[in-house]
């Protein structure tokens, strides 16, 4: 049999669909470890069903994984995959909308029974039809799983659950990626049988793609231009949570996160409780507000209280933040944002909680707010948080959502030394000591920790006497620390870097986003720029306070364009903040933008027709 | 150094006019507070007193100690916490029957399910003094406040029977008036490693004076109140009207003696604190007037490791297992690649 | 003894001060009665100590009561008191530098001994400097009410608990107030004794009135022109809950309050406990988040639901709130604000929840909110809400502030058939209902109450399908509920009567309130119209949304002034929603604006030297 | 009329697939309490089931009756005021053992507290089933989960001695693949007036599969469980190892019971479900695994009027004395003017 022709292509995105019990996250994310270790830049984005375990074959219980690789720069997981992989009736009739015109549509033809298709909706085979529009690729690999496994002892049901390596192998062939992580991974995962029927069915895979008629030719993506070091594929939520543990590092200073498991943020608590050993303690509180206010009395103590949570668990938490605002302690607060209102879509993505972050408690409390624009971004933000927090004494709220929590992308494996080594002004000394001294410069106040001999003083929720904090309800006094604790917070601006303007510093149109949009936004402004479009964008981190520049940056366009997952939150700040009629284009479908949605919307405001 | 000077109860206080009414009982149990800390051989810095909103709320402020006075009803969360990250520290919440138990419940709940190794003190007035007179979770029946001027219909909760249904380590009731009593059980509340839970009866002058005359005046509590001593018979009673508590399938009733009658060979109940069940302490803190007296003491008294030293523990058998973190080992862990200049 | 002159003047403002067992806001209230009984128009202010019980004669145990009454209009309880009564030392030195210079300074002399100076921070005696500046009066009010009680068997502690009415009756002496009602009131309270007591101390102090040389003349302030009516005194929290008792009349239908206790809503709880008779079920919840779910619960079940609270607890309702937009349930959650961040100053005003209200809650979920402008309107603002919200099917935020909750003002009592007979359109129909169907004009999806037959249906939190009301994920449904729900409170603009321009309706300043503000507003830009300034103002009720000709008003002038009791809340709304350069004038001191205060800012807006 | 039809277990089914795992236990506990409804003699529009969030909380989606899937632990007071307001209503809450004892613990304490007539099923599999598996507030110590990779370390609650100490009226343990008894425990909570709180023993199949094992397999649950039953003694046990229940001042132990012997002769406890003092309920309800049988059935279930019932009283008696409320009289009371035209 002769070797068959490879085509070298650019980038492809593959969509991996079967049922909640197929395996598809695991399919997924084995098959971008290999492409990662192949040098392809990438972005992935699983999506599972929601928290609801649907009867299976059903559209509620399709679980879904894509993944988009390429020899050049990768930013978002792309709007319409160029290959679907589906296992059963269901994927495909949820997915194949999604595909571009002409994609290859890969199916396990053996679970296009009947009985599937009925329960999957359909009232006719569908066949046929996408025959035209795809590039149809039919393999029964129920069956030739199970024969690749005919000799071992299982129960076909047992074998049948490989499956999803029986194709997997087929895709290394068909894209020319490495088996080896794979395998190493089963090595180090199962043992005998289990070993053996993996592995067997991976190179089963790998040999059928190499043998089977139905693929012609196999693609090679060269190696992408990639900044050299040291990389590791990461999600969004694994990159928050080392940024935890890596603060523990960072001050040299016991962590201790409070927290009440909530989707989808619950993950950065199964990861950081692995941690123990870098003097991390994670506590599994009763509700949020025993998450926070544990947080908060670890901060008292000296600990870098830290919580994390999503939505819901967010405005539980108001109250106790308020406080920590008034006790002026630091505090991170992760909130790690979901579909709502209410309980909404649990598992679908919004950005929609930054008027929260600013505005959800009584009164004029500021806290600073953050926000993390990629997986990899959440480690240095929430670094960033915990460095804002101890300098001014503060809250801060650090914002991710579910799409940074749950896609993976490369990540250049920072230089410990690179992270910086800060270490806490803990207040020692009695003398002329006051609880509401003030730094001169950051407005911070000392941290003064139960311990130490001396300083015993008593903090609260009620109106404090600037200097000794002694409860004080002189109104002067309370306009004055009013005031001194929105300056606090305004003078982080001071620190915050000049906005990086992509594309021409002055013209036409800025798009301005903030948060896990980056990737869309990026590739939508670039893709306009190639196109000749007189369009630039800047990406906010700092969203409380704002760049100080930003004002002016802003006067440099005659259009602002902010999309958001949301009804328009930073569009409202920035519309009242600097009088600048910026459009809001929205998208609250528990979705993230399509690059596709953002360009239109530039070439309306440019005038052009789409 | 300060500390090498005896500290005594004024070392105790602080620079803070305390506000509470005339006649409140807060008055005294803070005196006792006070008293019973340079006592426990602890030094100064090493306490602190957090609390919720309440009167008895107030209470850090009055302490020359590390003090929180929180937001209502999270002190026990807060407080866990503190001790959490400093198992070394003395950490004692105070709280009301408001703070405590009607918005505090569940942490209060927790926490003591947790044995977290902190003291718990309620102030138990049966009202919300702050808020100028409601009733609270721990009124009576048919209680007349300004939100319930047809009497109250919400059943009380009984604090220590919560919070042995919690499954506390350490439950005790005391009075605020009756020094001795007071001060001793503050002091087995320290030594106790786990959540000691006290209840202190209080009086509320102004919103509900007198609730607790019956075991706060000297003479009525003789009848009407029962201290509750370890190994000793559960009787009470003035002479001539000596009676004990029998607890028949868990059920208690009351028995009369007779002159100089062995309450135990008549069948009351002798009181242990170290039975590993709860349910002994349950019948006793079931017991309410008229028909029972009100018992006061210790009701139980076991040793389980407490929460905090669990977790200090998984710290340190972690860092004997697999070392102190190392962060570099950590974002290298997997599989990593590497690109070339 | 001839009788002594009259004088006429047009308007006093008085001010008693004394320990917070003197008994001040009795004191206060009487005078009240009697001066609206006498026919003049007035405003009232109450300045509790905050909740903690200071040691007696301590700056911290002051307690204050302002009456301001007047021939003409009245609006605020003045700037400056034109007389200020003190009870002791304590009470002057809290009071004093608010009075107008030349003002009268009455004094309890018996309680200025040498300790009780002391006592209130006095270093040396502050009446011989005091005497330059005001007119002393100094009476042994202690001493002469003693000597009045001396017959009856008294022990001299309870003798001196009526000496607050030898002073008021002498005050009665001295502005012609009538004591009757005073004299009913107490005949209705107490017996024996104390009544005997009370009467007899408040007609010897009317007689020692009469007698004294130190008062040379009494005043005479004529009846103010008021609107024909029958009248009555009202403080804002008595008439909020009787806009809930009121509701249970206007819509035949049972109410349901589910309350925690806190200051300053307390009393709403407290008012509406007494009217069960009216069939209002009210409910001492556990914690403000039991309450709000009583209330939801009370709401599907069919009842007028409705929560009382203040900041924190408004907080801690955000969650359940946001379960009732997604659940579109009627709702009326009433907040009396307080002055915070956190605890801050529970009995002080600040008007700073406005951004919780709107913003308060997970993801984007609108809300109506409403607010009332003086205690009267408390009334009327609470039927409001209940109107929107059973007619919208929403829940409605509806604001008063601790100001309004405490101060009182004479009050039309509205005729009860002009409130309206409304009546909650309950689906009973099972023919092709639909949990989630619309009303074309006011998208209200209906109100299917338990124990209806055939209407069986579940509703809850997670996404919504319109229609059918069944869980959806769907990405287009989730874009179309959310404009949905931000459509139909968008539609109540609809109902909002055009924007009333006080002033010039167009021109060089519009001064732009909303709330408890609206007194000291209205007083200074009257005033500065007298004075010949170009100055308008208006006043908003509805917040969420802004009334539909709001844009068109503002337009018409060159300067927009905002005073707000926050940092600028309605200011940032107005200004991202109108891109206009509205000025925010903001004071967080926990104190009402004065009018000076408004009238230099306005000054200043004007380009006026003050 | 369609209630004229007799209704069956099937009218009780909603239109909504069932979504909870293959295996799951809930099915079992759905299946049942759709077969008891139309014994209740409640048309079927008088039912309300209201929930929290949880894989148990969406049961009210698979109930054709008004139903109500709120927010996390909050349920209780939901239906708290929807019995206020609709006390004609049969309002079921529907929770889990996070839902209800971590987040919502509160909310059930004083729910059950002021014995508002509604039945509280707690489906306690011990674990966060939706979440994905972390430990729960019943989970057992050690207990490995995502968010305790070093074994829990928390002390678990016990729901039923919870309930006792909030001062339950009625509580009752069932096990969810046990129809008659879930059945009949149903019944009884149904027919109870005031909170009924009822402890479902439920497989998480997927999370913490066979936690329940004991007392869901037919043969270990002879010598694993125990059924009480109203004035039956407390024994338990296969032919040959029969056991009883002792209880001295409140304490239990086990007795062995030779073939043949009298148990109430041999000191074994007689159950009484309505001894006035929740004492021996709570005994009963500390009974735990290993050391002694985990008893199922009803524990407790005594009289007290209901919340719903007191308030509505109120409102009556205050309609008798006051007459019905009259608005323009309210707002002319006290002092009131007239300023003529
Ligand atoms: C979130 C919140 N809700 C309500 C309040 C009002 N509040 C303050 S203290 C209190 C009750 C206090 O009662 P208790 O704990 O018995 O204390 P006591 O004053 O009787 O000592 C209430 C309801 C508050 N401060 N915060
Ligand atoms: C405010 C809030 N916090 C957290 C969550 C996430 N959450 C949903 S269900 C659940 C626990 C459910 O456990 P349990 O009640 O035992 O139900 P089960 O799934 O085991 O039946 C949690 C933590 C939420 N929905 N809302
Ligand atoms: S109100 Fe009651 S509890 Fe509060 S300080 Fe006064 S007497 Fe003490
Ligand atoms: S996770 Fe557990 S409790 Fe939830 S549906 Fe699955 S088996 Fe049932
Ligand atoms: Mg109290
Ligand atoms: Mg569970």
């Amino acid at each position: 049999m002769p070797e068959k022709p490879t085509e070298e292509i650019e980038s492809v995105a593959i969509r991996f669909t079967g049922d909640s019990g197929d395996g598809m996250q695991l399919t997924g994310t084995k098959f971008t470890e290999s492409t990662a270790l192949a040098g392809n830049d990438l972005a992935t984005l699983p999506d599972y069903p929601a928290e609801i375990r649907a009867p299976t074959g059903t559209l509620a219980g399709v679980s879904g994984f894509q993944i988009h690789f390429s020899s050049h720069d990768i930013r978002t997981p792309a709007d319409h995959p160029d290959v679907l992989v589906s296992f059963n009736p269901a994927a495909l009739r949820a997915n194949v909308e999604d595909v571009r015109p002409g994609g290859m549509v890969i199916l396990n033809i053996d679970a296009f029974t009947e009985k599937a298709l009925t329960r999957a909706g359909y009232t006719e085979d569908p066949l046929p039809a996408l025959r035209d529009r795809f590039q149809l690729v039919e393999i029964p690999f129920t069956k030739l799983n199970r024969a690749a496994l005919a000799d071992l002892d299982l129960r076909s049901r047992d074998a049948d659950r490989s499956k999803n390596f029986f194709a997997l192998g087929m895709l290394y062939w068909l894209y020319n990626r490495p088996m080896e992580p794979t395998l190493r991974w089963l090595e180090g995962k199962f043992k005998g049988d289990v070993l053996e029927a993996n592995a067997r069915v991976l190179k089963a895979g790998h040999a059928f793609g190499e043998t089977t008629e139905t693929l012609p030719r196999s693609f090679v993506i060269p190696r992408a231009k990639i900044a050299p070091g040291h990389y590791r594929n990461i999600t969004g939520n694994t990159a928050l949570a080392w940024g935890i543990v890596a603060a523990s590092q960072v001050f040299d200073q016991e962590v201790f996160l409070g927290a009440y498991p909530i989707t989808p943020a619950s993950e950065v608590l199964h990861e950081v409780s692995r941690y123990r050993h870098f003097g991390v303690k994670t506590f599994q509180a009763e509700d949020e507000i025993a998450a926070i206010s544990s947080a908060i009395g670890a901060s008292f103590a000296g600990s870098l209280g830290v919580c994390t949570t999503s939505g819901p668990g967010l405005v539980l938490k108001q109250e106790a933040l308020g406080l920590a605002i008034m006790a002026e302690l630091p505090l991170v607060v992760v909130n790690v944002q979901r579909a709502g209102p209410s309980t909404g879509m649990p598992t679908k993505v919004e950005q929609a909680d930054l008027l929260n972050a600013l505005y959800g408690r009584n009164s004029d409390s500021p806290v600073p707010v953050i926000a993390a624009a990629t997986a990899g971004d959440c480690f240095g933000t929430t670094l960033e948080a915990f460095r804002l927090a101890v300098k001014y004494m503060t809250p801060v709220v650090m914002l991710s959502d579910s799409y940074l929590a749950n896609s993976a992308e490369p990540w250049q494996i920072p230089d410990v030394a690179s992270l910086g080594q800060e270490r806490a002004p803990f207040a020692t000394d009695p003398e002329s000591f006051q609880p509401y001294s003030r730094d001169p410069e950051t407005l911070a106040r000392p941290w003064a920790t139960p311990g130490t001999a001396g300083l015993e003083h008593r903090i609260g929720g009620l109106a404090k006497q600037d200097g000794t904090g002694n409860v004080s309800y002189d109104a002067k006094n309370n306009a004055h620390m009013h005031a001194l604790r929105h300056e606090k917070v305004a003078r982080i601006a001071n620190e915050i870097p000049p906005t990086e303007v992509l594309g021409p510093d002055r013209g036409e149109l800025l798009v301005v986003g903030w948060g896990s949009t980056q990737g869309a936004i990026l590739s939508a402004c670039i893709e306009a720029r190639e196109d000749g479009q007189n369009v630039s964008n800047i990406h906010l981190r700092y969203l409380n306070p704002l760049p100080p520049d930003l004002g002016e940056v802003l006067a440099r366009f005659d259009k602002v364009l902010v999309p958001e997952l949301n009804l328009g939150q930073l569009s409202l700040l920035i519309r009242s903040q600097f009088l600048i009629d910026a459009k809001s284009l929205s998208k609250v479908e528990g979705q993230p933008f399509l690059v596709e949605e953002l360009r239109a919307e530039i070439d309306a405001m440019l005038g052009l027709e789409t | 150094m300060a500390q090498a000077v005896q500290i005594t109860q004024k070392d105790f206080s602080s620079d803070q006019d305390v506000r509470w009414c005339p006649g409140c009982g807060d008055y005294s149990i803070l005196a006792n507070v006070q008293r019973v800390m340079p006592e426990l051989g602890v030094r100064r810095e090493n306490f602190v007193f957090v609390s919720g909103i309440g009167c008895s709320s107030r209470f850090p402020y009055y302490m020359n100690t590390y003090g929180f006075h929180t937001i209502h009803g999270r002190a026990p969360s807060i407080a866990t916490g503190i001790k959490c990250a400093r198992p070394e520290l003395s950490v004692w919440v105070v709280t009301g029957d408001g703070d405590g138990m009607s918005i505090g419940g569940n942490h209060l709940l927790h926490t003591i399910r947790r044995n977290v190794d902190i003291q718990i003190l309620l102030f138990n007035n049966r009202v919300y003094g702050l808020t100028k007179g409601q009733y609270s979770p721990t009124s009576r029946v048919g209680m007349n406040t300004k939100s319930s001027p047809e009497g109250s219909i919400d059943y009380p909760i009984q604090p220590l029977a919560f919070a042995l249904g919690a499954g506390a380590t350490f439950v005790a009731r005391t009075v605020d008036v009756d020094a001795p009593h007071l001060q001793e059980t503050l002091r087995r509340a320290h030594e106790h490693r786990g959540t000691a839970f006290v209840e202190i009866l209080q009086n509320c002058h102004v919103f509900n004076d007198d609730e607790w005359i019956e075991v706060e005046d000297r003479k009525q509590r003789i009848d009407a109140g029962m201290k509750v001593v370890d190994g000793a018979p559960l009787v009470y009673g003035s002479e001539g009207a000596r009676r004990g508590i029998r607890i028949e399938d868990g059920v208690p009733s009351v028995i009369e003696l007779a002159d100089g009658q062995d309450p135990v060979a008549a069948g009351v109940a002798v009181h242990r604190e170290r039975y590993e069940t709860p349910a002994y302490a349950f019948a006793l803190a079931s017991l309410a007037r008229p028909e029972f007296p009100l018992p006061t003491g210790v009701f139980r008294a076991i040793e389980n490791p407490s929460y905090e030293a669990l977790l200090s523990a998984q710290v340190a058998s972690a860092r004997v297992q697999r070392g102190k973190g190392d962060l570099e080992a950590l974002l290298s862990s997997g599989d990593t690649w590497t690109v070339e200049a």
